[in-house]
């Protein structure tokens, strides 16, 4: 079977990378590209733990495949942080002791990121229901609420 | 008064907020989970399931599957050639891979090792199965009467009076007094039954190890688990190995809430590894996950509680019937300790039934047996208050247990907090804010028990005077902190001096699961006397370069002080100068402590929460939720509200959508998190935690177990509050919109 | 001599004796001394048991030292999530 | 399994007629599940999101023309589309998750063909039509005529839905689309209900349209639920009627998500429910 040439931008790399047909974006970046960071938690799209941004959307890297990549834009938690200086939101899921065992986290922050972008002064409700394709079994979500609550109010405040 | 009984004392680093050590990998990604790994020359795994729910297997043919290029191993339970003789392991070892019946659906039939997922499984899809399907039984009910499909003939215990169906395996009574008695001094009695639905732990990282073993039984493997070194024993004893030739790594946990104290496909993992001579990774979609893995047991209840006029209990009574799926084992003997444990009663009788059914292995579920132990018994007192006019609060207090109190299940209490969480509960806020139409308020109380067991400690002192603490137990909500903290605590120094880390089996000796609510109790305790030691030594090597007597020695601040005037005038010694002199003082500087920390403190929980019922569709939306629950000490405040909120979110989850469903063909119908309904951020509220610290007298610093008392009062709490809304009262769980509008549509 | 307090099933098999007396000084003491006087109870000793000593729970420990004043109470085998 | 990207309309019908086991891949929330479930293994997976045509909103004829390969969440950002079609665009921002959005497409929640699709209610009683390529050419197609059984339509052999036309929003009307799930989000539709209203110079409802969705093998487009409606002013009998003829009218089964009972009860509740809010947008009152 031959396998299909890929050739993408991940987290400001030109990355290239080859693919089967049914390998996920996901697949490829645990598998591939040592990106684990990026959590598979159900492979149906239920869980949000494998959340990637691809040309500014949020989406569940289990549903969508490797080959669909090419020439897209794609930022993964990995490119979160700017080198040893967290993204504030990282910093803030710190603080407010927003996760316990971690694993939703990576999604989570990604798709609060991707929210922040685009509504710096989001409510309450505005952040459940963004949030609502991001499973979380541990902490009930209410700090990780606060901690994105926190962080809006805290840029708009600087800004 | 012996150093590990609790001693009142001002706290620097115990009771702050630190950030976590672990928490800079964790919003990085970099942190390592169970499927985070890799090895070169790797194999992926991959397991075929049965597809019915109870079937005789006559016959795999795996020789299409062997032929297929990349696949390396293929295996069926005849590869497992070594027989446990112990029942438990004979039955993990026929639960990760069936024997002679496949028991439920989902239920291993073979594994195959291959150089790719794809290959994995279209070798999955090229093995043949010749199944013989047998009769099913999945409701708990209907395994119990005599005629009922038997799982497995001959596991009924001596405790199991006649006619009852062979899947009845287990019965336990506790109680005193006489409940008929107590009845006729009652005003009101009420009598209901209540039913509950199995629920998955529902932990997003589904189970993922990578293997290796040789052919001489050395192996290696990294898994996430609550418990490594139960892995590693259970798998030694599961395949005739030598536990000591295989050294377990624990990843990091992505959640586990009970479900990953138990084996359920490692030793299949180690096989494949051994029959293809590679290390083999083996990862559990969560289809796996939902039907392969034990979710708690599903129950049916019968509940009778009398109660006079002016609220006091005259008498109460329970049966419980505990599905435990397709294993003997079972947790309704903890449902009938449990439920009345609140309680100061003087007739009260309790009795638990376990049940075998074609379902996944049952597996504990956080304050195992305690949610529907609760749930019923909360629900009639809620009406019996209802009926009587009596504040819910009042008449729970009135039957508050307190110390001296005997308890339902026997002992006698020592100093409890109970009362102080009604007492609590009674005076927030919450309980007098106004409700709106369609609104009613629900409260509900919930014990557990708390554990200690097999714990093993290493303190080093490194030679820059920095602390590096080995600990066997993973990290599932925040544990490193709570150890860095006390080590912190009693050395007297700065909490960014130590670090702590989970050890491998081969590093520390055995520890006991994490579970129980066990870890900041029984390692916390290890960690505070492995401390201690360090201390001791480290006061000897002050003393002998002071040339005086190290009982002449005091430590505070972090430093080796002159006990008194007498002691001789000397500057304190640091831990850094001590540790910088160590080699010419003796040598290293290490403190450990192994203990089998017996006697933790039981907790209590009240839970308060506001729901609403849209009266046309049954849906039931949670509206405010405070949790008022007695923590000892909480040594990371972060991470105990962090406990008492996941604790109600679950039970919110479990009260009002998941559910185990099955289709008349024994086959589960909602295998994934589209289906099995767990709550998402927009279905809650805020949940407010309120600590309440009565010290455990049997802990230095006072610590209670925190982990599982919170998911014992949601079940009743939503139930009473969604009844009064409703005007209808509900016993069936889950509290989903068909069941409640036509429970409406009834009245 | 002890009173050792059991739940209801064991009681069954002690007699009908909801509390049984033993000669014991600590916990293995005590354990030893049930399977000796109520053979019965071995089954569902050998699968395990918890005891309560004065309020506090025990599962392993042989030398928990156990006193005629003790209030001892013999439990399932507890078990946790 | 091949992967194929086609640039233009007539390179996926060639592909997608030259093999049977071909699926075409839009957003992909649901193939991807039903690949990984074994349940679909096709021999050549046809990317149609490299067709630029197929991945633009336009303005047509004073209605809107949405591409088979526009995500929801660009709907959903599309103000003027929105304030014409606001049922219609929040019927696709109900699918799945802020994730889903991101991908799924009205076409392929029309052609996944699952009775329980929120946006097909909403644009049936739009009055929307599917623009089908195939090797014939092009034809339009009323959206409620695609379906023709669960997880079946009746598109022909080589043939594409390659956009969803919304016609131009009548004078005085409004749209709106409501679903029942047992959670907040994330769940699949229980019953579903969307209504069209068009209002006369009295304030009379002159014209409806009520479509139910998850209480039958496909939607059902009701004409009794409509008849409740039309010559009212949508007060409370008309709105009682309308729900006694949106639960007589749904034909539900008992299964994990719901009961008939339950199905039937909902669908007039959500009827009802819906009928407000379209009435009241007609009214330009929300």
């Amino acid at each position: 079977m031959s396998r299909i040439h890929v050739t993408t931008t991940i987290n400001n790399d030109e990355t290239d990378y080859l693919c089967e047909t049914d390998e996920t974006l996901l697949d490829v970046l645990r598998d591939h590209l040592d990106l684990t960071g990026s959590k598979e938690g159900c492979g149906s799209g239920d869980c949000g733990a494998c959340t990637v941004v691809v040309d500014g959307r949020l989406v569940c890297s289990c549903l969508m495949l490797a080959a669909e990549a090419e020439g897209r834009t794609i930022e993964t938690i990995e490119g979160m942080a700017g080198g040893d200086a967290l993204h504030p939101l990282q910093q803030k899921f710190l603080e407010h002791a927003a996760l316990q065992c971690g694993i939703c986290t990576p999604g989570i922050l990604v798709a609060a990121k991707n929210l922040l972008e685009r509504n710096p002064n989001p409510s309450e409700e505005e952040v459940r229901y963004w949030l609502a394709g991001n499973l979380c079994r541990c902490t009930g979500y209410d700090k990780i609420i606060r901690a994105v609550m926190d962080t809006a109010a805290n840029t708009r405040g600087a800004a | 008064m012996p150093k590990d009984e609790y001693q009142s004392r001002d706290f620097k680093v115990v009771g702050t907020r630190p950030i976590r050590p672990d928490g800079i990998d964790k919003v990085t990604g970099k942190a390592r989970y169970g499927a985070d790994i890799t090895a070169p020359g790797m194999l992926w795994g991959a397991i075929l399931r049965s597809p019915h729910a109870h079937a005789r297997i006559r016959g795999i043919d795996t020789s299409k599957a062997r032929a297929i290029k990349g696949v390396k191993a293929v295996i069926t339970r005849d590869d497992f050639t070594y027989q446990p003789e112990d029942s438990d392991m004979a039955d993990i070892l026929d639960n990760c891979m069936a024997g002679e019946t496949a028991r439920y659906d989902g239920h291993a039939v073979a594994a195959v090792a291959a150089t790719s997922k794809s290959i994995a499984r279209a070798a999955l899809a090229a093995i043949e199965v010749d199944y013989e399907v047998l009769p099913h039984v999945t409701d708990v009910d209907e395994a119990m009467k005599p005629g009922a499909p038997v799982i497995e003939s001959g596991r009924q215990q001596e405790n199991v009076p006649k006619g009852y169906s062979e899947n009845v395996t287990g019965r336990s009574q506790y109680g005193h007094g006489d409940p008929e008695e107590g009845f006729k001094q009652a005003d009101l009695v009420i009598k209901r039954s209540f039913k509950t639905a199995a629920t998955h732990q529902g932990y997003i990282e589904p189970h993922a190890c990578l293997a290796t073993l040789g052919s001489d039984g050395q192996g290696d493997l990294w898994v996430c688990t609550q418990g490594h070194y139960m892995v590693r024993n259970v798998c030694a004893g599961v395949l005739g190995l030598d536990a000591g030739q295989l050294r377990v790594t624990a990843s990091e946990i992505g959640g586990g809430f009970g479900g990953k104290t138990h084996v359920w496909m490692e030793p299949t993992a180690l096989m494949l590894a051994r029959k293809s001579g590679k290390p083999v990774k083996l990862m559990m979609s969560r289809d796996e996950v939902f039907r392969a893995t034990g979710p708690t047991a599903s129950s049916s209840v019968d509940v009778k509680i009398g109660m006079t006029k002016d609220g006091k209990i005259t008498g109460a009574a329970a049966t419980y019937r505990l599905q435990a799926g397709a294993y003997p084992g079972g947790i309704a003997f903890l449902s009938a300790m449990c439920g009345f444990a609140p309680y100061d009663l003087e007739n009260v009788r309790t009795e638990g039934f376990e049940v075998m059914t074609n379902r996944p292995k049952a597996a504990a579920y956080r304050a195992p047996g305690a949610p529907m132990g609760a749930y019923p018994v909360e629900s009639v007192i809620d009406e019996l208050c209802q009926k009587l006019d009596l504040d819910p609060l009042d008449a729970r207090l009135k039957n508050a247990a307190r110390e001296g109190t005997k308890s339902s299940y026997g002992p006698t209490y020592p100093a409890i907090g109970l009362e102080a969480t009604l007492k609590a509960a009674q005076s927030h806020p919450h309980w007098t804010a106004p409700l709106g139409p369609n609104q009613g308020r629900g409260v509900a109380c919930g014990f557990w028990f708390n554990f200690g067991g097999d714990t093993c400690v290493s303190l080093m002192v490194n030679p820059d005077g920095t602390v590096s603490l080995s600990e066997g137990n993973p990290d599932i909500g925040g544990s490193r902190a709570s150890m860095s903290m006390m080590a912190a605590e009693e050395l007297g120094v700065p909490l960014d001096q130590v670090r702590t880390i989970i050890a491998d089996t081969a590093s520390l000796g055995q520890n006991e699961v994490t579970d129980g609510s066990r870890v900041t109790f029984a390692v916390g305790l290890a960690t505070i006397k492995a401390a201690r030691h360090a201390v001791e030594i480290m006061k000897e090597r002050a003393a002998m370069t002071w040339g005086i007597d190290p009982e002449a020695v005091d430590w505070r601040d972090g430093a080796a002080h002159p006990a008194g005037p007498n002691a001789g005038k000397f500057p304190p010694m640091t831990i850094k100068e001590i540790a910088a002199i160590a080699s010419n003082t003796g040598g290293p500087i290490a403190g450990h402590h192994e203990v089998n920390a017996e006697g933790a403190g039981v907790s209590f929980a009240t839970h308060m929460v506001d729901t609403e019922v849209d009266p046309e569709t049954g849906a039931v939306k949670v509206l405010r939720y405070t949790v008022f629950q007695d923590a000892g000490k909480a040594v990371h405040p972060d991470y105990v509200e962090g406990q008492f909120q996941g604790g109600a979110a679950q039970g919110i989850g479990w009260a009002i959508n998941e559910e185990y469903i099955y289709g008349d063909d024994g086959r589960l119908q909602n295998a994934g998190f589209l289906d099995y309904r767990i709550p998402v951020a927009s279905d809650l509220p805020m949940i407010e935690p309120v600590i309440l610290e009565i010290p455990n007298p049997g802990h230095p610093y006072g610590v209670r177990g925190v982990g599982e008392t919170s998911i014992v009062p949601p079940l009743a709490a939503i139930a009473n509050s969604v009844s009064r809304a409703a005007g209808v009262r509900l016993t069936s769980l889950p509290m989903s919109p068909p069941k409640v509008l036509a429970a409406l549509k009834a009245e | 001599m002890v009173a050792v307090r059991l739940w209801g099933s064991l009681a069954e098999l002690a007699d009908g004796q909801q509390t049984v007396e033993i000669e014991a000084a600590n916990l293995r003491q005590l354990l030893d001394g049930l399977v000796r006087a109520y053979p019965a109870l071995k089954p569902q000793l050998e699968r395990g048991v918890s005891v309560s000593i004065d309020g506090k729970i025990y599962n392993d420990t042989w030398a928990t030292p156990i006193s005629e004043e003790s209030e001892v109470v013999l439990l399932n085998r507890l078990v946790g999530g | 399994m091949r992967f194929e990207t086609p640039t233009s309309v007539d390179q996926a019908v060639a592909l997608l007629a030259a093999d049977p086991e071909a699926r075409v891949l839009a957003g992909g929330t649901d193939l991807l599940v039903r690949l990984r479930a074994g349940q679909v293994a096709p021999s050549v997976i046809i990317d149609i999101k490299r067709i630029s045509e197929m991945t633009v909103i336009s303005q047509e004829d004073g209605g809107w023309r949405i591409g088979a390969a526009v995500p929801s969440a660009e709907m959903n950002e599309h103000a003027a589309l929105k304030a014409d079609w606001p049922g219609v665009v929040e019927a696709a921002d109900l699918i799945g998750s802020t994730q889903i959005q991101g991908r799924a497409t009205l076409a392929g929640n029309l052609c996944n063909a699952s009775p329980a699709a929120d946006s097909v209610p909403a644009m049936v009683v739009a009055g929307a039509l599917a623009r089908i390529a195939g090797p014939n050419g092009t034809r339009d197609v009323a959206v409620q005529d695609i379906p023709s059984g669960v997880g079946k339509t009746s598109l022909g052999k080589g043939e594409l839905v390659t956009s969803i036309y919304l016609p131009p929003k009548p004078a005085h009307s409004g749209d709106a689309y409501l679903r029942f799930i047992p959670r907040s989000e994330m769940d699949i539709a229980v019953v579903g209900c969307g209504v069209a209203v068009a209002l006369d110079d009295q304030g009379k409802i002159s014209a409806a349209r009520v479509a139910l969705g998850a209480v039958a093998p496909t939607v059902i487009l009701s004409q009794s639920c409509a008849d409740t409606l039309i010559g009212t002013t949508g007060d409370d009998a008309a709105l009682d009627a309308l729900a006694a003829a949106a639960t007589a009218e749904a034909k539900p089964i008992d299964d994990k998500r719901g009961t008939i009972a339950f199905r039937k009860d909902v669908a007039g509740v959500l009827a009802k429910r819906a009928a407000k809010i379209a009435i009241a947008r007609a009214k330009g009152e929300a």
